[in-house]
């Protein structure tokens, strides 16, 4: 692809500097004066939330006067400005507490990346082709309103369609808002690695219909099913923190925890006992231990109350479930079963939670909900050392709801495809379908039969590429940011914080852009605020229920947001009426003959699902398990790669049904024969110098095997082949030292 | 009464997610070399998470150990540079005149914890990606060691800061990158001359023990043993 | 074969010096572009940055020091070998000892000069000389390399002496056999050397004291440059047989490397008439015997770390023993040890050509020994997550070809200016001081004692 | 007239020539015998053979150790670095470096005693023939006292065909 003439382009401004800085900066390029009035070398500190997941972890930035190249009413210049310098955990957050993970510290090079977009942008050459030229914030917004226009003059506003990444927080009620008064269908929130099983099992069996937040600092036994709770999977910060007090924070008390999942995660690495299990048959070990526990009179089986009553045969004991029969369906021993149910129920306070592969089987529902009945059946619920469920911040206000809900990415995508869904309109912002879908969902070529598409995007990646505009949004550093954390915290939070520095290009905050699009349109549609700011106020500000809101206001902005207990929290919802469920086999989608391998992508330590690969720290930051950097690789049981002939750093083939991809074998003892594990997040083909081209991609040849219930991806319901296609060629880079170097071993 | 600066590692804590690297190269100016150099195994983490599989499936366990400059009363690396360029301080670090290094590597063959850094090129920054340095650390060329310096700048800045107020540093005021960016809270610094610092505590631990203790070289971090069962 | 008297001595010996083949000019010519390269790659080198080499993490020593080490060793050929026969006053060293001597100091220039080429930033050389500097940072004298510059700077001035001072006469007959430019060059050279009795007495007298002097030095230069290994805590660096293993596998090499040299000038300066097959058996003997003193360390070194069986010493030796560099050690083992010992140990085989054999094999072998003592171990400390490999790269490659060149360039000059076999030496043969002969013993004037 | 001498044919001779002059009442300090090389066999040869060097070198030797010891503690001193609890001064490295400076020192004083006392590199014009490179032996006298030429000239003529000579 064309990225040095979209290098040239975007840094047109910075690199003419940078070309004349050569020699004496001082002579040759205009200084103007500070903005704002700096201390010299003095360190401040400011609030700010971390947007690079949905934990929403509270930042403190280290600012800093820097010499910075700017350009001002296009003309290029060196300008003293304060800058960001460090991201450090805030540690008032009720989340983060004062930690940061290695994606945090890495986020401030999202801000100083050198492919940032610079400036708005509009199409030029074919989609995907990445020409582009620059046009000002005038024009862009004229040209994004005269398309909107066209819908509504067309009378066709529901064919305006909106991908995000965010489900909750100010931004999505702006967004939903626009969507509603423009008359189109909600936005539709993607995410690869989402939860919406999680959350819809939690929905049956507590009546919240989030993600849960783990009290580890005061659990004695944790049972994780699958979640890499400590690496990826929902607040990793949070979990590490608790975590550690749950190891070492009590004296003479250390918690322990069973992790009991089929590939071997860094979570797992950190287990005292750790239990491999046939994919997609959690769910019947948990009811193994439940059953347990019932006979063995550790608890009755009425415990579980609501939620044992969504798993069939619960209160006649769950005779199905018995341990010598989930041992034969599990591969975990009848011993190991009973042991591990007497230490859950009796070690209390302990806890259980699914996460990860075990809820992306075509059963996954079932799994969850029979991990949840597990917990309430102990009595982990709300109970300290138990699951919580943070109470969420009414962040939506009233207004009108969008007409429709929206399609899931799936159907809305082959929709497109099949002519069914005229979308003619596309907005997207901060997800970026194109690489995190199968290729079976065939986005590319939905996107193709759009008419206008229009991104927000900060970079050009696979699905920026395909936008006809792209209105560059600010850094998080740059401006307003807010998170409404689903889970983490004992008590509500609300994080906010105003700009840590002043935005170094011509970019714009997407809340500003979308209020001004709605305020130049025909008809404009009135959203009740001026700026984003003013939206973030209007919802946060009250919630510190003092007399002055712009006291609050200010206090709030001050520390990074707002926490502590709701005045009124939101009651559970009423249960849901679902017929007791029974354990069905998972399906998996190619034949065992021909594809004898379960295929488990799972989210890198460094870039979760891709969205962060284009990070420089985070590419050299060695694997936890593997320390591989730069590359992406494929993890095969030794036995297995034994009898295929597969050494390290070999250069393997992996086909589906739906594809194939090649990259390097790691050979790790963990996991099972049957089992091959890719991370996923490399093999871009553009996402900036750092992550274009680098690496396979094993989302793409995943199988489009949906949840039933939730139509969310199954996507660790694929099964592969894996053939050796070539020698080692360098592209594998490990950290650690080589493991050739035991010679002695064949001797001893 | 001087300081002697020291680690608690808290192996029971940590959980290997390597916040710690980044942390560093955040905070310490480490440039990142890029793929080619990293396959030539130059690639520079003044701090590492290092990971030892034991076992085989089903049966296999994995441990992390974060590996930074153990800071040694009688450091191997010392008397070795012809140069002082890696010498001792009076707090008891090895501290490393980057100005006075001349680049023999001779410390890091020494260093029987492969924990010194030789910068092979001049080191490169795409714009604007340099506006993140660090203006408290020096950026260092072409030629030279470079090692963890226990955050120098930062425990420099606190003492300072201590003394303009007339005032002792206070236990845990100071914080290594390393240890701030922890979200398990597994690196504890502080100061070992004083029995009341945390890190005094720690070090008496049952569990504590020091990386390759028998080498003689009295390293200043303890690492606390990950417990095996409940 | 007819012995040559005085006359032909000097005309035969001068012979080099007074004509000129254009077949030297094309050697210069050609040792000369190869140098010229080294030297254009080592400032390739410096200015894109030592990354240019394979040196890496954990890696840090590699080719340079293995070639440090190596033409050190060479050095010690020479001075020593020549300073040992004048004291035991073994007549047969008369011819031997000058080409001997030039050797050292050569290999001593190439070989103190990687230290500088391997340097992060090779243009604060200058740090490693104790000289008073603005803030009066002194140089560390508790680092072996501050102990290798002074034992380096020693022994090359006792060298350079050692072998300059018995060239004063020989200066002296160029002189009067010259003419014109050439003969006030040589004038200079020679001091005003007369020939008084009692100049040659002075000179015989400082020659033995030099003699004396120089032995222990280079007995401590080498053990010194084992102490840059030695003094680390390296798994099989560690240890105290480094001294006198690098010491005797030092004067291996070396002997290997003057039975070259010695070869090539019999061959191509028509010396036959002065070094006979006897030289080459009787320093064929010493190498023989140098073999097995070697076999005999690496015996001990490797017996000992196995029975000590501390683990990261371990991976090292299985490493070298039947790991990826076994190859190279087992080579090692071969042309250092086996082929040696069978080539000399056999009377029929030790011929010239035997020796030379032998002895070029033993140059490839102690390089390697070299190379196996340096990069094996720094790849393989105590953490195995650091551990690391080494491959090397074409600058390396490039500078160790260019400095065997520079050897040769210099030598062939050498022996184009000066008289590469010591005449008056070779006269003084003739007159066998009584103290050391009996009545009626004769010396022959190429050493042989008939009684 | 600066030196009064003849060429002999070989050692013998030259034997002859030196005892006449001996007879003749010339101290050997007066006799200057020049070779092409050492001839050891011919009591001649032992003439100005007494020296000192082997003290001076030993004396040199003193020197270097003396100054090797003044560097190593001066330059350790100079700069009180913090070392670890090793000791400032360390003995046992330095006496490496004291070593190698006393072998260098003795190597140098032998070397410049040979320069001096054998009138090396002294430009004056000397006493030489350089048919002398040609294996023929010059005995001869410098500065004689006019009185004593017939006697030299006599002692010197031990057979009728060596040509005496002066300049």
């Amino acid at each position: 692809m064309d990225r040095r003439n979209f290098i040239k382009l975007t840094a047109l401004t910075g690199s003419a500097t940078a070309l004349a800085s050569c020699g004496n900066p001082e002579h040759t390029i205009i200084r103007f004066l500070p903005e704002d009035e700096l201390t010299p070398g003095i360190a401040e500190w400011k609030p700010s939330v971390c947007p690079l997941c949905a934990s929403g972890c509270g930042l403190t930035v280290r600012v800093m006067d820097t010499d910075v190249e700017v350009t001002r009413e296009g003309q290029a210049g060196v300008t003293r400005m304060a800058v960001a310098k460090k991201l450090e955990g805030n540690p008032d957050h009720p989340v983060s507490r004062g930690g940061l993970c290695a994606r945090g510290q890495a986020g401030i090079q999202v801000t100083y990346h050198p492919d940032r977009i610079t400036q708005p942008l509009k199409r030029t050459g074919n989609r995907g082709e990445a020409k582009y030229e620059a046009v000002t914030w005038d024009q862009a917004i004229a040209e994004l309103a005269t398309q909107l226009d066209g819908l509504a003059t067309a009378a066709d506003q529901k064919s305006l369609a909106f991908v995000t990444a965010r489900r909750s927080g100010r931004r999505a009620t702006l967004v939903q808002q626009f969507l509603a008064k423009f008359g189109a269908p909600a936005a539709m929130a993607f995410e690869l690695f989402g939860n919406d099983v999680l959350r819809r099992a939690n929905g049956l069996s507590f009546g919240r219909e989030q993600l849960p937040t783990l009290d580890l600092a005061r659990s004695r036994y944790v049972l994780s099913f699958g979640a890499d709770f400590l690496g990826t999977w929902n607040s990793p910060v949070a979990h590490a923190e608790a975590y550690g007090a749950m190891r070492q924070g009590r004296p003479g008390l250390r918690g322990s925890f069973v992790q009991i999942e089929s590939h071997m995660t860094q979570t797992g690495a950190n287990a005292d006992e750790w239990v491999p299990v046939f994919p997609g048959t959690e769910g019947v070990l948990a009811l193994g231990f439940a059953h347990v526990i019932v006979h063995e009179k550790l608890r009755p089986a009425d415990a579980a109350g609501r939620a044992g009553a969504l798993i069939a045969g619960w209160a006649s004991g769950l005779e199905e479930y018995a341990p010598d029969r989930v041992s034969k369906l599990t591969g975990v021993t009848v011993h190991r079963i009973e042991e591990i149910a007497r230490h859950f129920a009796e070690l209390r306070p302990s806890m259980a939670f699914a996460g990860g592969p075990p809820l992306a089987h075509t059963n996954a529902l079932f799994t969850a909900v029979a991990v949840n009945a597990l917990n309430a059946l102990v009595g982990n619920i709300n109970e300290p050392g138990g699951i919580f469920f943070t109470p969420q911040v009414a962040t939506a206000d009233t207004g009108p709801s969008a007409s429709g809900a929206a399609p899931s990415f799936d159907k809305l995508a082959a929709g497109i495809v099949a002519g069914q869904l005229p979308v003619k309109v596309l907005l997207v912002d901060g997800a970026n379908p194109v690489f995190a879908t199968p290729q079976a969902w065939k986005v590319k070529e939905a996107f193709a039969k759009v008419p206008f598409i229009a991104s927000f995007g900060s970079f050009l990646d696979e699905t920026s590429a395909q936008a006809d505009l792209i209105l560059p949004d600010h850094s998080f550093l740059e401006s307003w940011v807010e998170a409404a954390p689903e889970s983490g915290s004992l008590v509500a939070v609300m994080s906010v914080a105003p700009p840590a520095m002043k935005p170094l290009y011509q970019t714009r905050a997407m809340g500003d852009v979308l209020l001004e699009v709605g305020r130049k349109l025909q008809k404009p549609l009135d959203l009740p605020w001026q700026t984003y700011e003013e939206a973030l106020k209007t919802a946060i500000a009250p919630l510190a229920g003092g007399k002055d809101i712009d006291e609050d206001w200010f206090a709030i902005r001050k520390q990074g947001g707002w926490w502590g207990n709701l005045s009124k929290p939101a009651p559970p919802v009423a249960a849901a009426s679902k017929a007791p469920m029974t354990f069905v086999e998972p399906q998996f989608d190619g034949d065992v003959q021909q594809f004898p391998f379960h295929f488990l992508p799972y989210p890198s330590a460094a870039f979760l699902d891709g969205s962060l690969a284009h990070l420089p720290w985070l590419q050299e930051l060695p694997d936890p398990l593997t320390s591989a950097m730069w590359s992406s690789w494929v993890e095969v049981n030794p036995q297995t790669a034994e009898r295929l002939g597969i050494s390290d750093r070999d250069i393997v083939e992996i086909a589906s049904a739906h594809g194939s991809i090649q990259t390097a074998a790691v050979v790790s003892p963990g996991l099972a024969q049957n089992i091959i594990a890719m991370p996923v997040g490399q093999g871009h083909s553009m996402f900036t110098r750092y992550a274009t081209g680098r690496g396979a991609n094993p989302i793409a040849i995943l199988a489009p095997v949906m949840e039933p219930e939730t139509g969310s991806l199954a996507w660790a319901a694929t099964r592969v082949k894996i053939s050796r296609v070539g020698d080692p060629d360098g592209r594998l880079i490990l950290f650690a030292g080589a493991k050739e170097e035991k010679p002695n071993e064949g001797l001893r | 009464m001087a300081h002697k600066w020291g680690l608690a590692v808290d192996l029971d804590r940590c959980d290997g997610c390597g916040a710690c690297v980044t942390a560093c190269h955040a905070e310490n100016n480490i440039p990142t070399v890029g793929e080619m150099q990293a396959a030539r195994g130059r690639a520079m983490h003044w701090i590492r998470v290092e990971r030892y599989w034991e076992g085989e499936f089903p049966n296999v366990r994995l441990k992390f150990r974060p590996v930074m400059c153990q800071q040694c009363d009688s450091a191997p690396c010392e008397p070795v540079c012809p140069t002082y360029a890696s010498h001792h301080t009076a707090d008891g670090l090895n501290a490393q005149i980057y100005n006075r290094c001349i680049g023999t590597r001779y410390c890091a063959n020494a260093c029987p914890y492969n924990v010194r850094f030789f910068d092979f090129f001049n080191p490169a920054w795409d714009k604007p990606l340099q506006l993140q340095l660090n203006p408290d650390v020096s950026v260092r060329e072409v030629g030279v060691m470079e090692k963890c310096t226990f955050c120098s700048q930062r425990i420099l800045a606190t003492t300072i800061q201590a003394k303009a107020e007339k005032r002792e540093v206070k236990d845990g005021e100071i914080k290594p990158a390393c240890a701030q960016a922890c979200p398990a809270k597994a690196i504890v610094f502080g100061d070992l001359n004083d029995p009341e610092s945390e890190v005094s505590r720690l070090a008496e631990s049952p569990r504590g023990s020091k990386l390759l203790e028998d080498l003689g070289t009295r390293p200043n971090v303890n690492y606390l043993q990950r417990l095996t069962e409940a | 074969m007819k012995l040559p008297n005085d006359a032909t001595i000097t005309t035969d010996l001068l012979h080099p010096l007074l004509n000129t083949s254009w077949r030297f000019y094309l050697l210069v010519a050609f040792l000369g572009s190869i140098v010229l390269m080294g030297l254009s790659t080592w400032i390739f080198q410096m200015v894109m940055g030592f990354g240019m080499t394979g040196i890496n993490n954990p890696i840090f020593w590699a080719f340079y020091i293995t070639n440090f080490v190596f033409w050190i060793g060479i050095s010690h050929a020479g001075t020593l070998i020549s300073a040992i026969l004048r004291l035991v006053n073994a007549g047969w060293r008369r011819p031997v000892t000058r080409c001997a001597e030039v050797i050292t100091a050569f290999a001593l220039m190439i070989g103190a000069l990687f230290p500088i080429i391997h340097l992060g930033r090779p243009w604060l050389f200058f740090w490693l000389v104790p000289y008073p500097s603005s803030r009066m940072i002194w140089p560390n004298f508790r680092s072996p390399l501050a102990w290798d510059f002074f034992a380096i700077n020693t022994y090359l001035t006792g060298s350079l002496l050692f072998l300059f001072l018995p060239m004063i006469p020989d200066f002296a007959i160029v002189r009067d056999h010259s003419t014109g430019l050439r003969r006030k060059i040589y004038g200079v050279l020679a001091l005003g050397w007369r020939g008084t009795t009692k100049q040659w007495h002075r000179l015989e007298t400082a020659m033995s004291i030099m003699a004396v002097g120089i032995i222990p030095v280079a007995v401590s230069v080498h053990t010194i440059v084992s102490f840059d290994f030695s003094m680390a805590p390296v798994p099989m660096w560690h240890s105290t047989i480094f001294g006198p293993y690098f010491v005797a596998g030092a004067i291996f090499s070396g002997i290997a490397g003057l039975i070259i040299a010695m070869a090539t000038l019999r061959k191509f300066l028509h010396l036959e008439n002065y070094l006979y097959p006897l030289h080459f058996q009787n320093l064929g003997k010493l190498l023989l015997m140098m073999s097995l003193l070697w076999g005999y360390f690496v015996f001990n070194e490797r017996l000992t770390v196995w029975y000590g069986n501390h683990e990261a010493d371990m991976n090292v030796f299985w490493v070298t023993q039947t790991g990826s560099f076994s190859p190279l050690f087992w080579t090692m083992v071969t042309v250092n040890f086996v082929i040696p010992v069978i080539i000399l140990g056999i009377k029929r085989f030790r011929t010239i050509t035997g020796c030379v054999i032998a002895s070029c094999g033993v140059c490839v072998g102690m390089w390697l020994e070299r190379f196996l003592i340096v990069v094996p171990s720094l790849g393989h400390k105590y953490l195995p997550y650091s551990w690391g490999t080494y491959t090397p790269q074409p600058v390396e490659l490039l500078i160790t070809v260019s400095t065997f060149a520079a050897m040769t360039l210099l030598y062939t000059l050498f022996a184009k200016f000066v008289p590469i076999i010591s005449i008056w030496e070779l006269k003084a043969g003739k007159h066998p001081s009584p103290a050391l002969f009996p009545e009626g013993a004769r010396e022959h004037p190429l050493g042989e004692v008939h009684i | 007239m600066k030196a009064l001498y003849a060429m002999y044919p070989d050692g013998h001779a030259a034997q002859r020539a030196v005892d006449g002059l001996r007879k003749a009442g010339v101290t050997d300090n007066d006799i200057t015998v020049i070779s092409a090389q050492p001839m050891e066999e011919f009591n001649f040869s032992h003439i100005g053979h007494k020296t000192y060097m082997w003290y001076i070198a030993c004396l040199g030797g003193l020197v270097g150790f003396a100054g090797a010891t003044g560097l190593a503690y001066i330059t350790e001193t100079s700069w009180p670095i913090n070392t670890g609890g090793m000791p400032i001064v360390s003995w046992w490295p330095n006496l490496i470096i004291m070593f190698e400076l006393t072998m260098l020192g003795a190597i140098l004083a032998s070397v410049i005693t040979l320069i001096v006392t054998a009138g090396l590199g002294r430009r004056r014009p000397a006493l030489y023939d350089p048919e002398v490179t040609d294996g023929k032996i010059l005995v001869g006298v410098e500065n004689p006292r006019d009185a004593s030429l017939p006697d030299l000239k006599k002692a010197l003529q031990i057979h009728p065909n060596i040509s005496l000579k002066t300049i």
